[in-house]
């Protein structure tokens, strides 16, 4: 009893072979199978702890008895198959719960094996860069540099409409600009008006009719360049006046 | 320039298995030709006393020789307790698989398995009703593949679960 | 398992050039031996009419024939984030340009860029005012293949936009 208690999975076949009852050089699997199965209800009728790897052997050797029953060859295959659950013919009395109970414990051992490393992994799946990729990128880069400077000068034009922001070279440059050309017409027409009712007008009256101080102020610098009107500030920052120029 | 080298260009360069499928949309030609395309190359790496050959169990990649798997390792190695790997061979023969039914064959120290699982990016984890669904990742096919019979291998896992 | 064999397996699992010193580390063998194995290696490579061959002019290297490059390009990804590679261009078509000029072309990622492509050798800065002045090194033209200075490059372009 003892030594049945040792036993587990291929230790039985082994000792079979060192007593003689099997030829290891000529072995009759179905002979073996049968014999195997034997001691697998002799375990079971001493109510031994069958453990999950000798009931693993029970069901390999059983299909390999079955697929010689068969006329097939059993080591054609690695003989692994869903069949060894439902077609071995084991005695009634083994209770179901207890098959599966060891087919869990044999299966967590083979759950490692279900995997294995591949051997295809490399590290650095990466490539150099190439001229043409640079190239592509340069290409990027002058689409994106053009839309800037187009965005730069609109920009640039939208500040001058209002003229809120100005440099000396920004007013050097609007002196050639028709936009401003534009700004003291209107603003002309503007005084023309004013001063059929009035002689002097102050600066911010003109922002009334819809110019902006900094605009009307810019265009009134011209038109007081171009002698057709007069400027007077009592005072700097004090309030500007503008007066009809006379002749 | 042969098909042949153009297939071996491919295989090279992506370093994972292919179908004959994505080969042809890459190489551009039909798939006749590329099964004697790939049947030459594999001939052409077996003749040979090299490290490499070409693998066409699950799709075709070429790969390092089981004999120099001690190379692979020690360069690309994956650290991971024998009970992570359980889960994770459970995840890949099953996925995609439900955390909770995850539970129920490995138990509970599947959480900690999968939050390494995760970190390591074998795995991915969506939120599905109470639980989450969870399957393998590139990565994991990258690293690993299945053997033996996993028809068996699931059939006894639902079998597990069910218990 | 001959060295020839193990020395393969090394380059193709790293996949990038190695030295005889870091080859030598990995599969335990004397240099004078592993450039005999190398010797052979290449020599092996050559004489097939496959897609790949040993690159020795670096370190060592299996690598794709420049012929089968197209595939290579289209399959793998390059070396270095796109966002690098743009102020790298930046930094070849402006130089020498000023640091503080490039962040008003790329913006604020630029330093990161600057650093990384520090680290590759591939421009080099020195200061300049309150910035710094940034070109491209000798070794960006190795890595293009560029045999003339930058002028080469713009003359790429336009030919290229004149076609």
């Amino acid at each position: 009893m003892n030594e049945i208690d040792k036993l587990d999975g291929i230790e039985i076949l082994v000792n079979w072979a060192k007593s003689g009852e099997v030829d290891p050089w000529d072995v009759d699997i179905v002979k073996v199978t049968d014999m195997f199965l034997e001691k697998l209800f002799e375990i079971k009728q001493h109510n031994l702890r069958l453990t999950g790897r000798t009931l693993f052997f029970a069901a390999v050797l059983l299909k390999i008895k079955s697929d010689i029953l068969e006329g097939l060859d059993p080591f054609k295959e690695v003989p692994v198959s869903s069949d060894f659950i439902d077609e071995h013919d084991i005695d009634e009395d083994f209770d179901e719960d207890d098959i599966y109970e060891d087919i869990r414990n044999t299966n967590i051992v083979s759950l490692e094996n279900a995997l294995a490393r591949r051997t295809s992994t490399r590290k650095n799946r990466t490539r150099k860069v190439t001229l043409e990729d640079l190239i592509k990128q340069l290409r990027k880069l002058e689409e994106i540099e053009n839309k800037q400077k187009v965005k730069r000068t609109e920009e640039k034009i939208n500040t001058r409409r209002s003229y809120t922001h100005f440099t000396p070279d920004d007013i050097l440059e609007m002196a050639h600009d028709e936009y401003i050309e534009d700004e003291i017409i209107k603003l002309q027409n503007t005084l023309t008006k004013l001063f059929e009712s009035e002689e002097i007008i102050e600066l911010n009256e003109l922002t009334k009719s819809g110019m902006d101080r900094v605009s009307a102020y810019i265009a009134l610098l011209f038109l007081a360049s171009r002698s057709r009107i007069d400027l007077v500030q009592d005072e700097f920052y004090s309030d500007l006046y503008i007066i009809k120029e006379v002749g | 320039m042969s098909l042949k080298a153009r297939v071996e260009a491919t295989l090279f360069t992506t370093g994972k298995a292919l179908t004959i499928e994505e080969i042809s949309e890459i190489v551009k030609a039909p798939n006749e030709d590329l099964e004697e395309a790939l049947l030459e190359l594999i001939m052409d790496y077996s003749s040979r006393d090299g490290a490499l050959e070409i693998d066409d169990e699950d799709g075709y990649v070429i790969q390092v020789k089981e004999e120099y798997f001690d190379i692979v390792e020690s360069l690309m190695p994956i650290e991971m307790s024998e009970n992570a790997l359980k889960t994770l061979s459970a995840i890949a023969i099953k996925q995609p698989v439900l955390q909770s039914d995850l539970v129920n064959i490995i138990g509970m120290g599947v959480y900690d398995h999968i939050n390494y699982l995760l970190g390591k990016e074998l795995i991915s984890k969506k939120p599905k009703g109470k639980s989450f669904m969870i399957k393998t990742t590139t990565k994991f096919n990258e690293y690993f593949k299945l053997t033996g019979d996993t028809k068996t291998l699931a059939q006894i896992l639902d079998i597990q679960s069910k218990n």
